[in-house]
This record gives C-alpha cells, structure tokens and sequence, in this order.
C-alpha cells in the first residue's frame, strides 16, 4: 500500500518551497527589459539589433563555455548571462564595431563572473564592467552617438549638458520617449519605468535601491538646478536622460552585488545618487551612473557588514 | 664633498645612536628560539598538535609544554631540527600513521531505510533516524572528514564511503575528531590487518542489515595463531578486536572471515614505510602564507 | 582653501596612492585578507607616512636644500624612514603591547613599503609648502585607508567564493584590484 | 482593519480547504497501540509496566522521574505484550510500550472527574496537568506543568491561547475550536486559575473566520477573555511572533515567555486540561489532520496515542500518486519519517503525504544573494550568512551573529530562490555551539 | 653549493615576481612599455648586484643591531648613483621611470636578498644569486610589459603591431596593470599545478 | 653605553663612506646632468623658434606682478642684437596633471610659430597625442588677432584648433596656455614692432 521504502525521502524540514526560483526571477528581468529592448530596436534599428543580438550570443557562449571549463552547474540555465549580455548591450553606443561589443562581454563574463565563482559570487556588476573596460578601452569609440532621428553624429543630451557649447538640448519629450542619442537600451525613460515597474511589482527588486537612488539625484539636482536658476526641469531632465533609470531600475538592483541588508540598499542607493551627481556635474564624463554603481559594488560588503539589522529580540532584558 | 660626508654621516649617526639607545632602553625580551622554530615550522596551522596555530606551537615547545613530535605534519626531519635549536635529543622514533576507515558499508552492501536529502554533513543526516542506514554504527556517508582534512587526503569514493590516500595523510587527526561515527582511527603503517567495522549488534541482526559487518562467528578468533583477535564486548553488544601488539600481520583471519570484514592491506610501499616520518609530499608547501596573517 | 580640496580629492579619489598610483602594492595584497588586519596596517601605514612626510619635509627644507645637497635626498629620506619605523616599533612594542600586538607585525613591513618614501619624495616634487605637505600625506594615507578596508571587506566575502583553483590568493586579489581602479576610473577628470 | 502581526515572514497557500469544512472523524481503535516512552521534550518516561500486564484505558503505564518530563497513560485497555524500539515521528528510535487491544474500552479507577472543579487550588490545578501527562499539543510538546509551576517573583498577566495554525494542510486546531469551543475555554479558565492570571487571548488567523465567530460566542460574557484576530502569515503561531503580534512585547533573546509575563499554549492544550480537570481523562487521544496531495480522501481524525500512522492513512482511502515524503506534523516544520509504521504521539498534529514538488531540482544551488531569506525571516537574521558560516564551520562567528535566535520556522527555505537548505546550516551551527557549550 | 642552481632558481622557481611576488609596486607601474620594463628590470639588476657584492664583502663587520639600517645605506648609494647616471645618460627613460628610479631602495627584492642571501654568503656566490634574481625580474618584467605594450598600444618596443583602433587602451592605464600580473600568475599557477 | 656609541659610529661611517660616494659621483655627473637639461632646452627652443640665434630668459623682466600664473618663463630670442620673437613656457592642467609646454611667438607676423610638449601625464594614445607633430601642426602658424578656440570639427575659421579624438579636455588645456601667452605677447611685444 506504502509506495517502496526506498522511494521515500527523509530530510529536514520545510518539505514546501516557494515556486519561485532563480531561473523564474532571470526570466521576470527578461520580461521587464523587453520595453526597453523593443524601444531600442525602433529608434536604433539594425545597428542596435547587431549590437544587442553579438552580446547576448557571446554572452551565452561564454557562459556555457565557463561553465563547463570549471565544472559548474547553472540553475539559469544560463539566462543570467543572456540578462548580462542584453544589459552590457544596452549601455552601449549602437555604431560600436561589433567585435569590441564581443571583447567587452567576454570581459564581463570571464574575468567579472567566473573567476570569482559564477552567479551568486562575483563583486562587480559584470555588465558594468564590461562596459568601463569597453570605455577605458576604446574611448573614440564609446563615446561616439548617434541621433537615432537624423542618423548624424551628436553628443547625448547629458555631454550637450556638460559642454555647453553649441548644440541645443533636446525637449523633454523626446528624452521621455527616447528619440534622442545614447546607449541604445538607455534612451527611452518610458520603457525603462514600465519595465522596472513590473519587477517591484513581481518582487523581484527591493524599492529601496532605485527609490533612493533617484529620490538622491532628483534631490541634488533640484538643489543645484536652483543654485543655477533653472527650474524644475532640470532635476526630472537628469532623472530621464542618460543611463540613470537604466540603472537604477536593472543594475544597481543586481542582487549578486548590491547590500543584502534594508538599511545597506538604501546606503547603496544614497550613496549610487550622490556619486551619479558628483560625477556628472564635476567629473570628467558626462555620465556616471555606471561608476556610481560600480564604486558602490566597492563598498558593498563593508556596507553589509556593518548595517546588520537588530535580531528580533535584542532588546533590553525584562527579567 | 666634506658637507655630503658630514651631514649623510650625522643623520647616520644620530639615528644609529638613537636606535642603539632606543633598542637598548626599551628591549623587550624574545626567546630567540621561537624566531628560530618559526622558520622551521611547517606552517599549516593545521591544528593538529592541539595549539592554535605554528606560532603557538613554538612557544609551547620553548616553554616545554608540547614534545616535537606533536606536530604530526613535521616528521622525523622537523623532530631532528627542532630537538637540533633546543638542544635536545630527538625523542624516541615514532611511526607513522595514517587515518583508516572501519567501515566497508557502501551502497550495495548495507541496507537503507530511506533517502537523505540535504546538506552534506554527517552530523545533520545523523538527526533523522540515526543516519539514512540501517546499520548505526557505520560511516553515514555525507563526508564531513573529507571536508576538514587539510591536506586534501580524503575523497567520497563512488560507493559513498570516504577513501583514504595514505600517501597524502599526515596523521593530523582532523578528520577523526571530526567524525561523528568515531569510525576513523589512525593506524601505524606496519598494522596490515584491520577489522573494519564497529557493528556491536547480535550477529543476526548485523548480517540483516549489512554484507560486510562483523557477525561475531568467532572463526577468526579460533583460527589465529598468535591469540590476536578477539570477540570482545562493546557498547551493548560484541565486536572484534586485534591485539596491535601480538598481531603478526599472518592475514589469517582476514582470509577466513565469512564477511570479509577483516582485511589485509599495506598502506603505504615498502619504500615509503622504510622513509617513516618524511613530511608528505602534498599538503603544505610551505609558501609562508600562513606566516604572514 | 580651493588647492587643499583639490589636494584631497585628487589624492584620495582621482590619483588613488594604490589603485592608480601603484605605491604600496605589497601590504594592499599581503594584508588584506581580513578586515581587522588591514584596520591594523593601514592605522600603522598612517601613522608612518604621516610623520616620515614631515620630518623628510623639515629634513629637504632646512639641511639638503640650504647645503646644496639635494642629491642625497634618497639615501637621507630612506634613512629617516628606516629608523623611524624601527623606533616606533621599539616604543610601541615597550609601552603598548596591544597596540605592538595589533600593529607590531606590520610596522617591519612599512620600511619596504614604497607607499612612505613615495609620498615623501612627491612633497618635495611638488614642491609644497608644510601645510600642503600635511595635508598631502593625509591624503595619501586616507586614500591607502580607504583602498585597504575596501579591498579586505571584498576578500573576506571572496573566502567562501567559488574561484578557480589557479585564481585563489594573490592573482583575484590583482584582478580585484583590477576592477576596483577600473571603478575608480570614474573619479578621473573630477576637479 | 489592519490585522496584528509580526515583520518577516512568508504568505503560503495553506491547502486547508481539503479538510477544513469536514466534521472530524472518530478514528478506528487499533487492535494493538504503540505508546512510545517519551513524547516530550524532556527525560524519557521509566515505564511501570512489564510484558505480560493487563492494562486499562487512561492507566498510567510510564513515569515521569525529571521535573521537565511527562506521564503516559494507556490508550486502550488490554495486554502488554512488550517493549520495542520502534521509529518515531520526531525522528528517532524510541522503546514503546505495545499494548494489545481486549476492546473492552474499560477505564482504570484513576479516571475519576474533580468533585468540585471550582474549588481546586493552583498546586491542584498544576498537579492534575502533570499526572494527565498533559504537553504542548502545538508540536514542541512541551510538559505544560512546567510552565504553571510558580517562578518566584514573576507574575504572569496574560495566558494566550494559540489558535492560528499557521502550518498549511493542517487544520486539527481549527476543527477543534469549532467543535469544541467549550472546553476550550473551560481549559483556559483553569489556566488562568492555576497562576491567578486575569487576561485570556485567544488568538486566530483571519483565514479561519468561522472559528473565530465560535470562540467569540464562547467567551462571550467573560470580559478578561478576548478573542484576537491576526493576519494569515507564517509563522504567526510561532511563541514570540505570536507575543509580539498580541501583545507588542519583543520576547529578549534567550529569555521565556514569562520574563515578559506571558504564557502561551495551543488551543489543544487548553482543551486537554479541561478534560483533565472535568473528566478526569488523561491526554490519550488527540485530532489528527490526515491530508497532502498523497491523500485519497484528506480528513482530521480523533485519535488514539499509539495508533500507527497506516490505519489513519488507511483510513483515509490510503496512498494517492507518487508519494515522496510523510511528514508527521505540518510540512513547514514537520519530520519526515522512512515508513508509515509508527505511532500517533502526543504531538502528532497531522499527517501530510507530499509528492514530489515539480519546481524543485535536486541540487542546491550557490545564494544569489537575492535577500529573500533575510526579508523572510521574522527573527531579522540573515540566514544566507549564517549557511555561509556553518559551511566553514565558522561556529563562533555564527554564533556571534545570533544563530541561537532561530526560531527553526523554515520561511528562509521556503524562499530561497536558490533552494538551499539554509535551515539545515543553522541547525548543524546550533548543534555544534551546543556541544561546544556542553563540552 | 650549486651555482649553476644558485643562478636558475631566481629565473623560475624562486622568481621574484611570479613566485615570491616582490617588487608588485614597480612591477606594475612601470611596465607601460617593454622598453621600460626593461629600463627598470636592468636599473633594479645593476643595483642589486652592487648591494650583493657590498653586502657579502661586508657581512663579517656589520653589527647585527645596525644590519638593516646599514644595508639600506648600502642600498641607497647605489640607488642614488643609477639616478644619477641615468639622469645623465638615458634622460627619456629617467623621465618615463620617474619616482620609481628613487623608488628602487625600498625595493623588496633587493633588501630582501641582501638580508637572506648576501649577508649569509661568501662573494661569488651573491654574485650568481644577485644576477639570477635580477634577470628573473627583469625577464618578469619585460613579459609583463610586452602584454600590455602589445594589447595597450598595439606596439612592441615602439614597433607597431596592430592598427591603431584595435588595442585596448585599458591595458596601459593602471587596471590594466592590475589584470596583466593577475592574469600571469593565475597562469604561472596553472602551469605550475600542471607539472608539479 | 659603548655599544650605542659602537653602533652609531658604525653607521656614521657607512653613511660617510656613502656621502663621500655620492658626492663623488654627483660631482661627476652633475655637470653632465646640468648640460644635458641645458641642451635639451635650447633643442626645444630650436623646435619651437628655429630662427633665432640666441634666446635669453627674461622672465623676471616682463612677469611682474601680477601675472598670469599659467605662464611659467619668457624666453626671448634674438636674431643678432634684434628682438625677434618670444619662447613662453607655459603650464595647465590637463585631463589628469600638469601639462607643461612651449609656445613660440613671432614678432615679425604676428603669428604663432608653434608648440612644443615638454611634459604631461595624460592618457596613452588618448590625450597623450598632443605630444605628437601632427598635433603641433594645428597650432603653427595661427594669427594672434583672435584667441584661439576649441572644436571638435575641422577647424572652419583661422582662430579654431581641432581637438584630438576624444581629447577634448586635453587640448583644450593646451590651448589654454597658448592663449595665456598669446595675451601676454600681445600686451608686451606685438607693441614693440
Ligand atoms: C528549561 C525550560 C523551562 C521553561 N519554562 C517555561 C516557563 O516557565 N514558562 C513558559 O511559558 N514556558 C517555559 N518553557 C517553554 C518554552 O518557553 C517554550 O514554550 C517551549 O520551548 C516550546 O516553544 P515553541 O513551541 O515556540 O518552540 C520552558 C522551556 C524550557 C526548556
Ligand atoms: C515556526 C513556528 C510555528 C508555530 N506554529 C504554531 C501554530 O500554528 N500553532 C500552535 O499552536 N503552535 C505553534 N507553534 C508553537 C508555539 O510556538 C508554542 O510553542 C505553542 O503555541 C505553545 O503551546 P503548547 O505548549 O501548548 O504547544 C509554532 C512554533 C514555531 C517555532
Ligand atoms: C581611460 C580614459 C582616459 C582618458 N584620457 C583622456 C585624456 O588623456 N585627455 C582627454 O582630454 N580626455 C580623456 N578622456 C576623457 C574622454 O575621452 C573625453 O573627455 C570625453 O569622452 C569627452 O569626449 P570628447 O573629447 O569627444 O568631447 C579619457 C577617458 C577615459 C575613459
Ligand atoms: C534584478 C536583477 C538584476 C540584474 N542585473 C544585472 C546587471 O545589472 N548586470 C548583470 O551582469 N547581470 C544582472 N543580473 C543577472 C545576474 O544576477 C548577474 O549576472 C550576476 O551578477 C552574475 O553572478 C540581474 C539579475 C537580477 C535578478
Ligand atoms: S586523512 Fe586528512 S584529516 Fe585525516 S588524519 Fe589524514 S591528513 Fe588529517
Ligand atoms: S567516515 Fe565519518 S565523517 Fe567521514 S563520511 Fe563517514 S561518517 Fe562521515
Ligand atoms: S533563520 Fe531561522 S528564524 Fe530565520 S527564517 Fe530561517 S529558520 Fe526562520
Ligand atoms: S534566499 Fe537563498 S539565494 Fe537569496 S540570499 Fe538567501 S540564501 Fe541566498
Ligand atoms: S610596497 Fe611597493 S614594492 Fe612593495
């Protein structure tokens, strides 16, 4: 009547588990950026789509190939490399020549990713990565934009910013929807919104990151739009264009290398939005959201360290 | 060229006399001995002498509290330098042991009552119904010895008992701390026939559940020319036993033993067990590393 | 007021003394592997760049450069480091054992520790006054700080990482290192 | 209206529909009863009877010697015919006592109901829980005449009754209440009497409504009786998350209950104690929920102690699909027991046949560090951290960084993405902690 | 005592840099190009066979409690007159070596010898260990920055190697530095396992 | 108390045996040092203004206070007895240091005659091109009636310079020294003609 002895499994408790497990989360981020990718594929097309297609191949690649040189298992079934390879390909310029796309992947995976483990183990985001090597590397190349309107070569709204010389800052309107130049994941706010919507909906990112990442830029911001007179414009054109929403919504919410701890992720997101503004406003790029990140990956496991919650129960003694 | 003299000469000089008369003012005595046994250390840290680390190991040996040959990772090599800096004989030859397991109850030949799923340490599959084997007293398999040996000795063999490589072993005795079964023992190398297995139940009950326990039949008891082996009581029951001391390695009983749960082996080659007490080749290498945290 | 910030930011962010400057490489490596180490070095690391910049500082200022003999500044400024090391470790050792205890192991290592002689020869380089030496050295030393506690708060969480056998130790802790001044990339430029 | 709760925590899908609206069962009397020496936390019974000795229902065959210990009484009248090492639902082997079955039902002399309840004394009070062999029936069996015997200089002011049954599957509690409201609250009057304590709480979860309407009529007109009602979350039955969501105290680590003037008992207890009192019955029988996918027909039973696990299922229509585990108790914080041939104990609160789960892959994977264990936990640990430690066998730092707090609730398992057994880590660390203390 | 052995150990198996890791800091600051790393490996070699041979001549008349101080004298002199010399005569490399050339005293593979090897042995052989050790950091150098010169600059000794969009800047600038010797050691130590 | 003594002589003599060294040496090679500093200056004045036959730093002749702290050194340089242009040392700060640097000044055109590098710190194969011939070249021969200006296109007016490729920070820095100098030239000598 009894299924066979040996059938039976004996282990610890809990026998249920939530339905929720690595791969699904990998896919809930793949759905989430899904806006974001199809933005990209109108206002970029083909040369985004090449861009986008070689680094989420080679990202594959390299992972499997990882993978099996160090004898690891996945349970992604690799769909973390795809979400780094798609990400890697969003910050990207989409004139970047292709091998340099497959340089700065392989980077990202190989030497950010798995010689420090694999998934769960490495420190730095290794989009990001893959994205300051392909910066410090080939800067011509990086920093060259495309108005995805005209098709001619101009700065991103947020160098215009910087220089200040000659070229006019495009309307708020076009850096919500993303018809303006820059990386080609990164342009459109309303995509990047939908998407990181769907992931707070679906629990997978804490609000706490990019609520106080943003919260800080736009705070900041404001401050210094009305030291300079500006208006209000002004923080909410920093909150749309360049990198940040990309950033703050996807990458700065990468489990692996953000605080595990409640007061940590909003140390990390204060300390994200302080150095974005620092960085743009007196650093020598335009744009900082990648570095920002990528310091504050620096710091996390001090962060994590030293903002451990009180154990429920570490009160003062009543006996 | 006299000022470059002068003044290069004065700044020496100050400073020389000034860490002559600081040396002097402030000295703080230092066994020079345990500099000495510091670099002589094998420097694993491995604990196996008891003492948290090398360090604390040459200061032991300076205050005389621990004997050379505690340090099993030196050997006979270490023994003879370290009595070399203290200036003492060496203490009287030791031989080398290794850890063996008394246990030959792999999958296949000893019965499970069910299948453990979760972490891979003994003590916790030991929590559920005294391990996922019938047979209490044998190796429970989830290899918490091959976790703690320094020296990457141990390794789960296929039929999920632990295998020993008795070339690598330094005796460091982890492992057999470790142990929560207590079926690990370090053997002298020159104790070639071992009872492998600790089942102190009624012969019955130890055959039902596994092929290779001891049954208590007494054959090798009677059969052993030397009065070696011994049924002899445990825990609640009974087990075998060899007398190292009378045992003469004739393999007799092992050959005889129904379940062939005496056996036969030589560790280590002639050559090696002529070398007694050369540090293994693995394990440390003595790359310092541990020196400097 | 302006040139100290810049002093600071620079020394400590932009021209990082270990992550773009390349001083002090061997404690950055060697020591920072647990987080209460590297507090220790770092604190003694401090501490010796501190005072050897202002008695070098006095040294250049009022004996080699009055008597012409400028070129002996390698060997004179060597020399005070060497010394001072060793008398710091013979006081700390006298009048604070745990000070010596928590410090004492590191202080041998700071005479051949470049980070010291280097910042002290780039004083007199840049030819500051002793309010910006100071400020200098702190700098320097708060940047050493900072690098240091980064870095061991990463290899501390590296111990129970997966690395490949071959990577473990020193090379991930340069590849660490690696992607660390890559992150700090993002300060160049900043004024 | 905001419902009391606990922070952390995990929302599950508690399957109690299969049994919840079903009228318990009176389950089949065995022909032979397997009563083990020790079902509770403490020493081991020492048995008064020998093979060979007629017994009768509710006749103390087990003595308890410690003052942490508890008696055990036959099941049913008949024979001794032994004492075996049997498995049992903790996890173990322990000796039972193996009673063959005359079925004459007849009661020892010792069952005899108090003359005059209302007249007893606390001492009385605590002493008949004692010889009732009455323990937690929340799963820890915990002897309850030790949490009544008076502590000097501590006053306790409010007794809460545990009615939120937060494991999914079970729902023996929530029966109970329905059915037997009365003596729940009779059980909780003689509580209360027994440390002249004044407040009553009984506490439920908001997904089991009609049982709070039921205790509702049956403490009304009794004004330091309440009824509290919590948000449907695990582990809200859990002691200290239950003192916190009722009453807003934080139990200080390593302390009892009655530092913070509070004690806390499952609704069975109560309802045991009534019996006790009124009756005169010592603890033999309980409810049993008998359900999971691996169940025909899931139902709750009132059970014999020492039924075995097989009747019930087979009582229950037996085995459905493949089965893959039997817990006995609820699968949050259950054992899991290799065969179907062992006896109800005193707490036994249910009996859950799983299948395989199809989400699951076999192996653990490396933490994503995704924090869902450290935003489940309603201790505020950080049980990835804790694994991390225990895999080192770091178990200073571990426990440094509280690893004692765990409440062994599970809900970090249960979330991790990267299924790792964070709970096992944790309990090797307190074992060995354990053992370095005792050493 | 082998010289022949004395000699080869410091090439590979005792390598400064790869197996002692010694002498990080210059190691990695300098070797933007072979011709620097070269430069350097050189100024280091000529300056620790020096030291060897002062050191060793000197050992039986230097008290043991000034040793250190001593030496690093001894280090200095020699230091200070490659600056001197190099100032004079290869002017574009004492530019592109810069603080490192002072630098070079606190060195640790030369105090490092000096204290284990020279003031423990009779001249001939500090000679053979000096120059052993030197070379093998040289040769560590050179290997170093031939990786970064060829994947950083597309060049090899200022030879243009590979057309100028393809090189990775990076490898010149201070990561690279970083991600060159890690690299080469984490393969130094697969080799190494390999043939042990 | 002999063994301070002992000890401190000891080092007093290696250290003085040292000091003597060096000084040794240093007397030997500092002449060869100073005149190869000498020399590579007078080759960069030649670079910067091949015309002239002797160039002389007036400095402390025309930077009177205040002045312009970018400029560093007025070299004049005379043809015969004639004043016939000017060698400014200058130094800014570029992408990541001081980038120092020699503007020559024609009085006869009124023309830049070019630039020369000295020093900088910037990033190979980035900013580092400016040490390089082509990147002079945008500078010889630039009327001075205009300051110069910065763009990242070919240059469409005679007052524009092109930037390096993703360098714009850096010749802007080098451009900013050339027209502190240019500045002072024309307030000092472009009178003088
Ligand atoms: C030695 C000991 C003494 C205890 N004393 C009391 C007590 O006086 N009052 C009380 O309410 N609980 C007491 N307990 C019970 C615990 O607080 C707790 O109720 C029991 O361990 C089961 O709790 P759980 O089901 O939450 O695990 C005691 C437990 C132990 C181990
Ligand atoms: C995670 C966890 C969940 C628990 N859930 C319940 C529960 O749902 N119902 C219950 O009565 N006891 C539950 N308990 C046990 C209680 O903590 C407590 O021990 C019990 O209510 C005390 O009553 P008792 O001694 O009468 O069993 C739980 C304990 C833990 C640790
Ligand atoms: C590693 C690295 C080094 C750089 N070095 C320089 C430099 O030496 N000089 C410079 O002007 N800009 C340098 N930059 C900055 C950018 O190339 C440039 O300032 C920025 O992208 C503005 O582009 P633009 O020059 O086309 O206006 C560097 C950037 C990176 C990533
Ligand atoms: C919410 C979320 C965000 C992620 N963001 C990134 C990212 O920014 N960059 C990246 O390389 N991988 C990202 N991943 C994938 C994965 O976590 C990452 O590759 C790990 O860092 C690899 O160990 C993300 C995954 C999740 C679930
Ligand atoms: S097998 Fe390993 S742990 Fe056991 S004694 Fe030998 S060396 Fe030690
Ligand atoms: S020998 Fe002991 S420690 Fe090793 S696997 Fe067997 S039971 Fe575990
Ligand atoms: S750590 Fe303990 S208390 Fe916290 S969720 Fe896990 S099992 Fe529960
Ligand atoms: S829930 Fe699992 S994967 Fe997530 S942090 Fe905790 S242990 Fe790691
Ligand atoms: S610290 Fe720079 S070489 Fe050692």
């Amino acid at each position: 009547m009894i299924p066979q002895k040996d059938l039976i499994v004996v282990t610890s408790a809990p026998h249920l588990h939530s339905p929720d497990n690595v791969p699904t989360a990998m896919r809930d981020v793949l759905i989430a950026l899904t806006p974001a990718l199809l933005a990209a594929l109108y206002f970029f097309r083909l040369p985004a789509l090449l861009v986008i297609l070689v680094c989420v191949i080679s990202a594959y690649a390299a992972e499997i190939v990882c993978l099996k040189i160090m004898k690891r298992e996945s349970p992604t079934r690799e769909s973390s490399a795809i979400i780094t390879g798609l990400l890697l390909a969003f910050c990207l310029p989409p004139s970047l020549p292709l091998w340099m796309a497959v340089l700065g992947t392989l980077f990202a995976i190989v030497v950010a990713k798995h010689l420090f483990g694999g998934l769960g183990q490495n420190i730095f985001n290794p989009a990001l990565i893959g994205r300051a090597f392909l910066l410090a590397s080939f800067p011509v190349a990086m920093t060259n934009w495309t108005n995805p309107l005209d098709g001619l070569t101009t700065a991103s709204p947020l160098g215009i910013m910087k220089e200040a010389g000659g070229e006019v800052l495009p309307p708020l309107g076009e850096i919500f929807l993303g018809s303006v130049s820059g990386s080609i994941g990164e342009t459109s706010a309303l995509a990047l919104l939908l998407g990181g919507a769907y992931l707070l909906y679906r629990r997978q990112i804490d609000w706490r990151i990019p609520g106080t990442f943003l919260g800080t830029v736009f705070l900041l911001t404001a401050v210094i739009g009305g030291i300079k007179g500006e208006g209000l414009w002004y923080p909410v054109y920093h909150l749309c264009a360049g990198g940040l929403l990309l950033g703050a919504f996807f990458m700065a919410t990468d489990w692996v290398t953000s605080p595990v701890t409640k007061l940590g992720r909003i140390l990390f997101g204060i300390g994200c939005g302080l150095l974005v503004v620092l960085i743009r406003t007196k650093g020598g790029y335009p744009e900082g959201v990648a570095y920002s990140i990528l310091l504050m990956n620096v710091v996390t496991p001090l962060l994590d360290r030293y903002t451990k919650a009180r154990v429920f129960g570490r009160v003062k003694s009543h006996a | 060229m006299l000022v470059a003299i002068l003044s290069l000469g004065a700044i020496g000089a100050v400073f020389g006399i000034i860490l002559g008369f600081a040396g002097k003012k402030f000295a703080v005595a230092v066994d020079p001995r345990v500099e000495a046994l510091l670099q002589i250390m094998p420097g694993a840290n491995c604990g196996a002498c008891g003492l948290p680390g090398c360090a604390a190991f040459a200061e032991a040996i300076v205050a005389g509290s621990v004997k050379p040959s505690d340090c099993a990772p030196g050997g006979a090599t270490l023994y003879e330098q370290i009595a070399a800096i203290m200036g003492t004989e060496v203490s009287a030859y030791e031989e080398r042991k290794v850890a063996q397991l008394l246990c030959q109850g792999g999958y296949g030949r000893t019965r499970m009552l069910y299948r453990y799923e979760g972490i891979k340490d003994c003590r916790a599959a030991l929590a559920n119904f005294k391990g996922p084997k019938a047979c209490d007293f044998g190796c429970v398999m989830q290899g918490s010895c091959f976790k703690v040996c320094p020296f990457g000795a141990i390794e789960m063999g296929a039929d999920g008992l632990p295998v020993i490589d008795y070339y690598r072993c330094t005796a460091c005795n982890k492992c057999v701390v470790e142990c929560p079964q207590q079926i690990l023992k370090l053997i002298g190398v020159s104790h070639l026939v071992t009872v492998r297995c600790l089942n102190t139940e009624k012969g019955k009950d130890a055959k039902a559940n596994c092929s290779v326990a001891c049954i208590k039949c007494k054959i090798c008891e009677k059969n052993c020319p030397e009065d070696a082996v011994h049924v002899v009581a445990a825990g609640e029951g009974s087990v075998a036993v060899i007398d190292v001391e009378k045992c003469t390695n004739c393999g007799i009983c092992a050959a005889k033993c129904p379940t062939k749960s005496i056996d036969m082996i030589s560790p280590l080659s002639e050559e090696v067990v002529l070398e007694i007490g050369t540090t293994p080749d693995a394990g440390c290498q003595a790359c310092g590393v541990c020196k400097t945290e | 007021m302006q040139e100290y910030v810049i002093i600071i930011i620079s020394a400590v962010l932009v021209n990082n003394i270990v992550l773009s400057q390349f001083l002090g490489i061997c404690p950055f490596l060697g020591v920072s592997k647990k987080l209460s180490a590297s507090l220790g070095m770092s604190g003694a690391v401090s501490f010796v760049l501190i005072i050897a910049s202002f008695i070098t500082w006095v040294l250049q200022t009022y004996l080699l450069t009055p008597l012409n003999i400028t070129y002996l500044q390698t060997i004179a400024f060597i020399l005070v480091i060497a010394s001072l090391v060793q008398f710091v470790e013979i006081v700390i050792k006298k009048f604070s054992p745990p000070m010596y205890k928590a410090l004492g192991i590191f202080l041998p290592l700071i005479t051949t520790n470049c980070a010291v002689l280097g910042v002290a020869i780039i004083n007199i380089q840049n030819e500051y006054s002793l309010g910006k030496v100071m400020v200098h050295s702190l700098s320097h030393a708060a940047g050493f700080t900072i690098a240091l506690l980064l870095m061991s708060g990463i290899r501390e969480r590296l111990e129970d990482a997966d690395i490949p056998e071959s990577m473990r130790g020193t090379p991930i802790a340069l590849i660490v290192a690696a992607l660390m001044s890559i992150s700090f990339l993002g300060f160049s430029g900043l004024t | 209206m905001k419902r009391a709760t606990f922070k952390g925590g995990i929302h599950l899908d508690g399957h109690k529909e299969l049994t919840s609206n079903l009228p318990t069962v009176v389950a089949p009397v065995p022909d032979r009863v397997y009563i083990p020496l020790s079902q509770h936390i403490g020493a081991p019974c020492v048995p008064l009877v020998v093979a060979g000795d007629e017994v009768k229902k509710g006749q103390k065959i087990g003595m308890a010697k410690a003052f942490v210990s508890a008696p055990i009484h036959a099941s049913v009248s008949g024979k001794v015919i032994g004492i075996e090492v049997m498995e049992h639902p903790g996890g173990s082997f322990v000796p039972c006592i193996i009673i063959e079955n005359d079925h004459q039902e007849t009661w020892a002399e010792t069952v005899q109901p108090a003359a005059d309840p209302a007249a007893l004394t606390p001492e009385e009070l605590c002493a008949i829980l004692l010889e009732a062999g009455i323990v937690g029936q929340g799963g820890a069996t915990f002897p309850t005449h030790v949490k009544y015997a008076p502590v000097e200089g501590k006053k306790i002011d409010t007794v809460i009754l545990n009615g939120v049954e937060c494991e999914p599957y079970l729902t023996a509690d929530h029966r109970l209440m329905l059915e037997r409201a009365e003596r729940i609250v009779a059980g909780l009057g003689y509580m209360l009497r027994s440390i002249s304590c004044t407040q009553g709480v009984i506490a439920i979860e908001e997904n089991k409504m009609d049982a709070v309407a039921v205790m509702k009529k049956a403490v009304a007109g009794q004004p330091n009786l309440r009824v509290v009602v919590l948000k449907d979350k695990y582990p809200q039955g859990s002691e200290k998350q239950l003192i916190y969501a009722c009453t807003g105290k934080e139990l200080p680590v390593g302390e009892l209950p009655l530092s913070v003037g509070v004690i806390v008992n499952n609704v069975g207890t109560a309802a045991a104690f009534a019996d006790a009192v009124e009756l005169g019955i010592p603890l033999i029988e309980r409810y049993v929920t008998v359900s999971g996918p691996g169940i025909c027909h899931p139902a709750n039973y009132l059970v014999r102690i020492g039924t075995l696990f097989s009747e019930l299922i087979k009582a229950s229509g037996g085995c459905c699909g493949e089965v893959e585990k039997i817990i006995a108790g609820g699968p949050m914080m259950g054992n899991t027991v290799f065969s179907d041939e062992l006896p109800v104990v005193k707490g036994t609160s249910g009996i859950v046949l799983l299948h395989k789960e199809p989400h699951r892959a076999q192996k653990e994977y490396p933490c994503v560090r995704c924090a869902k264990c450290i935003d489940a936990c309603p201790a505020f640990l950080e049980p990835t951290s804790l694994a991390r430690l225990a895999k080192r066998s770091a178990w200073e730092e571990a426990e440094k960084s509280d690893v004692m707090s765990c409440i062994e609730c599970s809900s970090c398992v249960y979330a991790c993405p990267a299924q790792i057994p964070l709970i096992q880590y944790i309990r090797r660390a307190k074992q060995a902690i354990l053992a370095a203390k005792a050493r | 005592m082998n010289l022949k052995n004395e000699f080869t150990k410091g090439i590979v198996r005792e390598n400064p840099l790869f197996r002692l890791l010694l002498g990080m800091c210059p190691a990695l600051a300098v070797t933007t190009s072979v011709n620097n790393g070269l430069g350097m490996g050189v100024a280091v070699t000529g300056v620790l066979l020096a030291s060897n041979i002062v050191v060793s001549s000197m050992r039986k008349i230097i008290p043991p409690g000034v040793r250190i101080p001593a030496f690093i004298v001894i280090i200095a002199t020699f230091v200070t007159i490659t600056d001197m010399l190099m100032h004079a005569f290869t002017p574009a490399l004492y530019t592109s070596l810069g603080i490192f050339i002072p630098l070079i005293v606190v060195n640790c593979i030369i105090l490092g010898r000096a204290e284990s090897f020279a003031s423990r042995n009779t001249l001939l052989p500090s000679v053979i260990d000096a120059l052993g050790m030197g070379i093998g950091f040289t040769l560590a150098l050179v290997v170093v920055s031939a990786v970064r010169e060829v994947l950083g600059a597309g060049t090899f000794f200022g030879l243009q190697l590979l057309p100028e969009n393809i090189p990775a800047l990076i490898m010149i600038l201070p990561p690279g530095g970083f991600i060159a010797l890690g690299c080469l050691l984490g393969l130094m130590n697969k080799f190494q396992k390999k043939t042990a | 108390m002999r063994d301070i003594l002992k000890l401190g002589l000891f080092l007093l003599l290696v250290a003085g045996v040292a000091g003597a060294g060096l000084s040794y040496v240093n007397s030997l090679a500092s002449p060869l040092i100073a005149q190869q500093i000498l020399q590579n200056k007078l080759d960069s004045f030649k670079e910067v203004y091949p015309q002239s036959d002797r160039v002389v730093d007036e400095t402390a002749t025309y930077l009177t206070s205040p002045y312009d702290p970018v400029i560093k050194e007025v070299n004049v340089a005379y043809r015969g007895e004639e004043l016939v242009g000017v060698i400014y040392a200058v130094e800014t700060k570029g992408y990541s240091g001081p980038i120092a640097l020699l503007a020559g000044f024609d009085i006869a055109t009124a023309r830049i005659t070019t630039i020369k590098v000295l020093s900088q710190r910037e990033t190979p194969g980035l900013g580092a091109k400016a040490t390089e011939n082509k990147f002079y070249d945008r500078y010889k021969d630039k009327e001075i009636a205009l300051a110069l200006e910065v763009t990242k296109t070919p240059p469409l007016k005679e007052n524009q310079v092109q930037a390096i490729t993703a360098s714009t920070i850096t010749t802007k820095a080098v451009t900013k020294g050339v027209n502190a100098a240019r500045e002072h030239f024309i307030a000092h000598f472009a009178a003088a003609k």
